[in-house]
């Protein structure tokens, strides 16, 4: 079966949920990873969407935004975002998605400014739960494309600290952290460690042990496709 | 509603935005505002870029489905059409101190925003507790909380269901709650569930009737989220000329919300 | 028309009630003010009870606990005891009725331990919500008998400070607070100022326009007659 | 539930005590408990009273229709039928430390109980922020806590009205949540209106069937009060003996909850 870059990036994001655990789950691909897990191997994963929501089944439609009744419907519990933070807040969510618009050597996340904070150039819509998700799930996975300009030496503006990160999703590879820096792990099919190295602002690390990122299963594809919850766009 | 008061509004993130009060602010020129809400969808946009907003205390600002706020960034980086102030907050820190401002707490210590910019920029205050690095969130005390609502009675007792956001954490900080209600139900069909009631009615002060008040958003048992007209003015408030004209055409010289729906569905 | 030692009590603490007012309520002589109150002078005060609810109607039957259907019957908001609190937190609540084991010169409250703490005499239930009142409430008023082992010159243990103390309503007579201190300012009919101070623990000051307690109006004894809120009695 | 657990329950405050659990515990002989809760009616005493606990973290332990708890009273002044170690809390600083728990705050910095001797007996600490005094709560985390409630499903859900009192905060404070249920229901009932779900079903360990369970509180919707089954315990307390005879007639050769209702009506 074929499958697209956003197809890979969905699986390798769904293949970082254990069976059992509390997921922060945002819109678009974090939402097709948790899909993809629940019905491959993590039948059991609970779905936290900060607006308010836990989910243990996936929405059977598709979401523009975590607000859509469809969201609602089937929900296990269905409250405030203070309440949900506080799965956060005691330590019980055990992964949280992202994304950002540029990431750091030491896994920063800036979805905030660029420039100095005081005049930014640029005003990004800021941190949303990212930050939360960043500072108390146990781990943290972030989904961002890969390119040069995203990936600094050191990101303008610190939104989600980087110290719970286990993984980076992008484009091109899979990134994980090592003493404390990102380490490219895997390059997806197609890719070079170079091109990925190319498409990186800071001299990339790269693990002795990179191999190529696991094109998605028959079954995994299967699970996407069977998915109600397409990456709904306007 | 007056100038220069600070609003909390969009309290249910992508549900239920109250766009019909927020037009009708437009219209009325309320100004000097400070915005309060976890995330906007639109509405805060489109307040910033009709100058009535100098403050903005959130988490996210912008437009859920399509990114960026373009308002918002005009307003933040060329101070256009006014300059304008942002408290940031991440979600968490926005709950818990709409959870301070609740309960008169002088602030709460969280370990949320530990290491993060956020901290600086949004005048959080770094302290220690027993060695570990926490975040003192200070409360927020809106001066009203928009609430919109399924169903409420002329008293102000109000039903409200899906996710709720910080919609009941953000009515108990404010001074004084202002209810926009799809329905207008008799009372007793609101105390038959005193369960569903979202805040104590001796802090609503004002309750409107205003069906498909909150559209584009989307209203959990009312109508679904409305995306063509959301992308419309994504695309249509890229540039600020092009906004001018979308604001005229869909908030200044459209006279109240009937006109608007009218408009919607001729 | 005749009425009771409780009947004036439950009347003069509803004359401190005033209209539009939060007043936290809790069970027998406050919840007949309380009731009083809404029906002569006060129809839009709200009553807060801890359990999570809050009513702008009086109960329609009588109430052994507050957690007894008849009192989430009609409620304005049924919510959780933390959310309520809140409202005594901001600030929001005006007055607070409380009973008590014992009350002292400074108006402290003591319904906890008799003797030292750590090795009591007697082990009282202790504070409910009534340390919370004490504190948080603009005024408080407390209900308890004048008896001289319960008026002391100073509490044993101060469950609930006098700060806010705005009247204690005894079987004799009404005291307020004046200069930090408990002074009495009114005494019920039939009974005398050397009387109640006879049942003082400390020497009592009497206030230079101490007058007797108005007994019950005709309206306030109908409005007490017609409560369906009685107090229940196991 | 095991010996020397934290057991938060009677939550609801006068509504829906699990009685039926409380007296399963006493059969077993789960002892050394720290018992967690706002106020007790009845269901306190009767486990101290068995020799269960070791210590209370609570508001108030007594009889709400009656007064003083006699086996309270007992164990705090004479150490009989063992020493209690109480913890005092006033009913907001409970439910504060239980949303501190259950937000993973270090502590809570409030208003109440300044002044107040719980500081010292409680074992809070006063300080001071910007020249005011405040109390720091800390949290608190039980091993479990028991929700009684109106229905449930078997993987988990519930469904709980009426006054919550601190319910869901020391749900999601605690480790775990035992629910016990007036009536199983589908899932399907359930998630039809998951805005009356109280706690997200990952926290739940185990769901009891339990009709009647916690007579003689009582459940809004399924029975009343049976205020005379107070006022009997609350007699037969008084004296150790009589309250041995009581345990041993309504607890101990009650084999299960169908005897006990049989008993109740015969």
């Amino acid at each position: 079966m074929s499958y697209s870059e956003a197809d890979l990036m969905a699986c390798a994001a769904a293949r970082q949920i254990r069976d059992g655990e509390l997921v922060f789950v945002g819109m678009r691909l974090p939402l097709l990873a948790f899909a993809i897990a629940k019905r491959v191997h993590a039948p059991s994963a609970f779905g936290v969407f900060e607006a308010g929501i836990v989910r243990d089944e996936v929405p059977r439609a598709a979401l523009h935004t975590m607000g859509d009744g469809a969201n609602v419907a089937g929900a296990a519990w269905c409250t405030s975002l203070t309440n949900v933070m506080s799965l956060l807040g005691r330590g019980e969510v055990a992964l949280g998605m992202i994304g950002g618009a540029e990431i750091d050597r030491r896994g920063n996340v800036n979805t905030s400014y660029i420039g100095r904070w005081e005049h930014p150039t640029v005003k990004l819509p800021g941190s949303g739960g990212g930050a939360d998700i960043a500072c108390l799930a146990q781990r943290t996975v972030v989904i961002l494309a890969q390119e040069r300009h995203r990936f600094v030496e050191r990101v303008s503006y610190v939104t989600s600290p980087g110290r719970n990160l286990a993984q980076v999703v992008t484009t091109a590879g899979l990134l994980g952290m090592r003493d404390g820096e990102l380490v490219l792990e895997s390059v997806h099919p197609g890719r070079t460690v170079d091109e990925v190295r190319e498409l990186c602002g800071w001299d990339l690390r790269v693990a002795d042990d990179v191999g190529e990122t696991p094109p998605p299963t028959a079954e995994e594809l299967a699970a996407l496709r069977a998915s109600d919850v397409q990456t709904a766009e306007p | 509603m007056r100038a220069g008061e600070s609003v909390a509004l969009g309290l249910c993130l992508e549900a239920s935005i109250p766009f019909a009060l927020g037009h009708e602010l437009i219209r009325q020129g309320t100004d000097r505002l400070t915005l309060v809400g976890p995330i906007s969808d639109m509405l805060f946009d489109q307040l910033i870029g009709a100058g009535c907003v100098d403050e903005v205390v959130a988490a996210w600002v912008g437009n859920v489905s399509a990114g960026l706020g373009h308002n918002y960034r005009r307003a933040c980086e060329h101070g256009e059409p006014r300059p304008l102030r942002v408290r940031d907050h991440s979600n968490y820190s926005l709950a818990l101190a709409l959870l301070a401002g609740a309960h008169g707490l002088p602030y709460v210590p969280t370990r949320t925003l530990v290491g993060s910019d956020l901290v600086e920029s949004g005048g959080f205050e770094a302290a220690e507790f027993e060695g570990e690095p926490v975040v003192r969130v200070r409360p927020l005390r809106p001066d009203v909380a928009v609430l919109h609502v399924q169903r409420a009675s002329a008293d102000g007792l109000c039903h409200v269901w899906g996710n709720l956001g910080v919609a009941q954490e953000a009515a108990l900080a404010a001074r004084a709650v202002v209810i926009v209600a799809e329905e207008i139900v008799p009372r007793e069909e609101l105390v038959a569930d005193p369960n569903r009631v979202l805040v104590p009615p001796h802090k609503v002060v004002a309750v409107a009737h205003e069906p498909r008040g909150a559209h584009p958003s989307p209203v959990l048992g009312c109508y679904d989220r409305d995306h063509a007209h959301f992308a419309e003015y994504h695309r249509r408030s890229r540039e600020r000329a092009d906004f001018e004209h979308w604001l005229d055409e869909w908030v200044l010289s459209v006279p109240d919300r009937g006109a608007y729906l009218r408009k919607l569905e001729p």
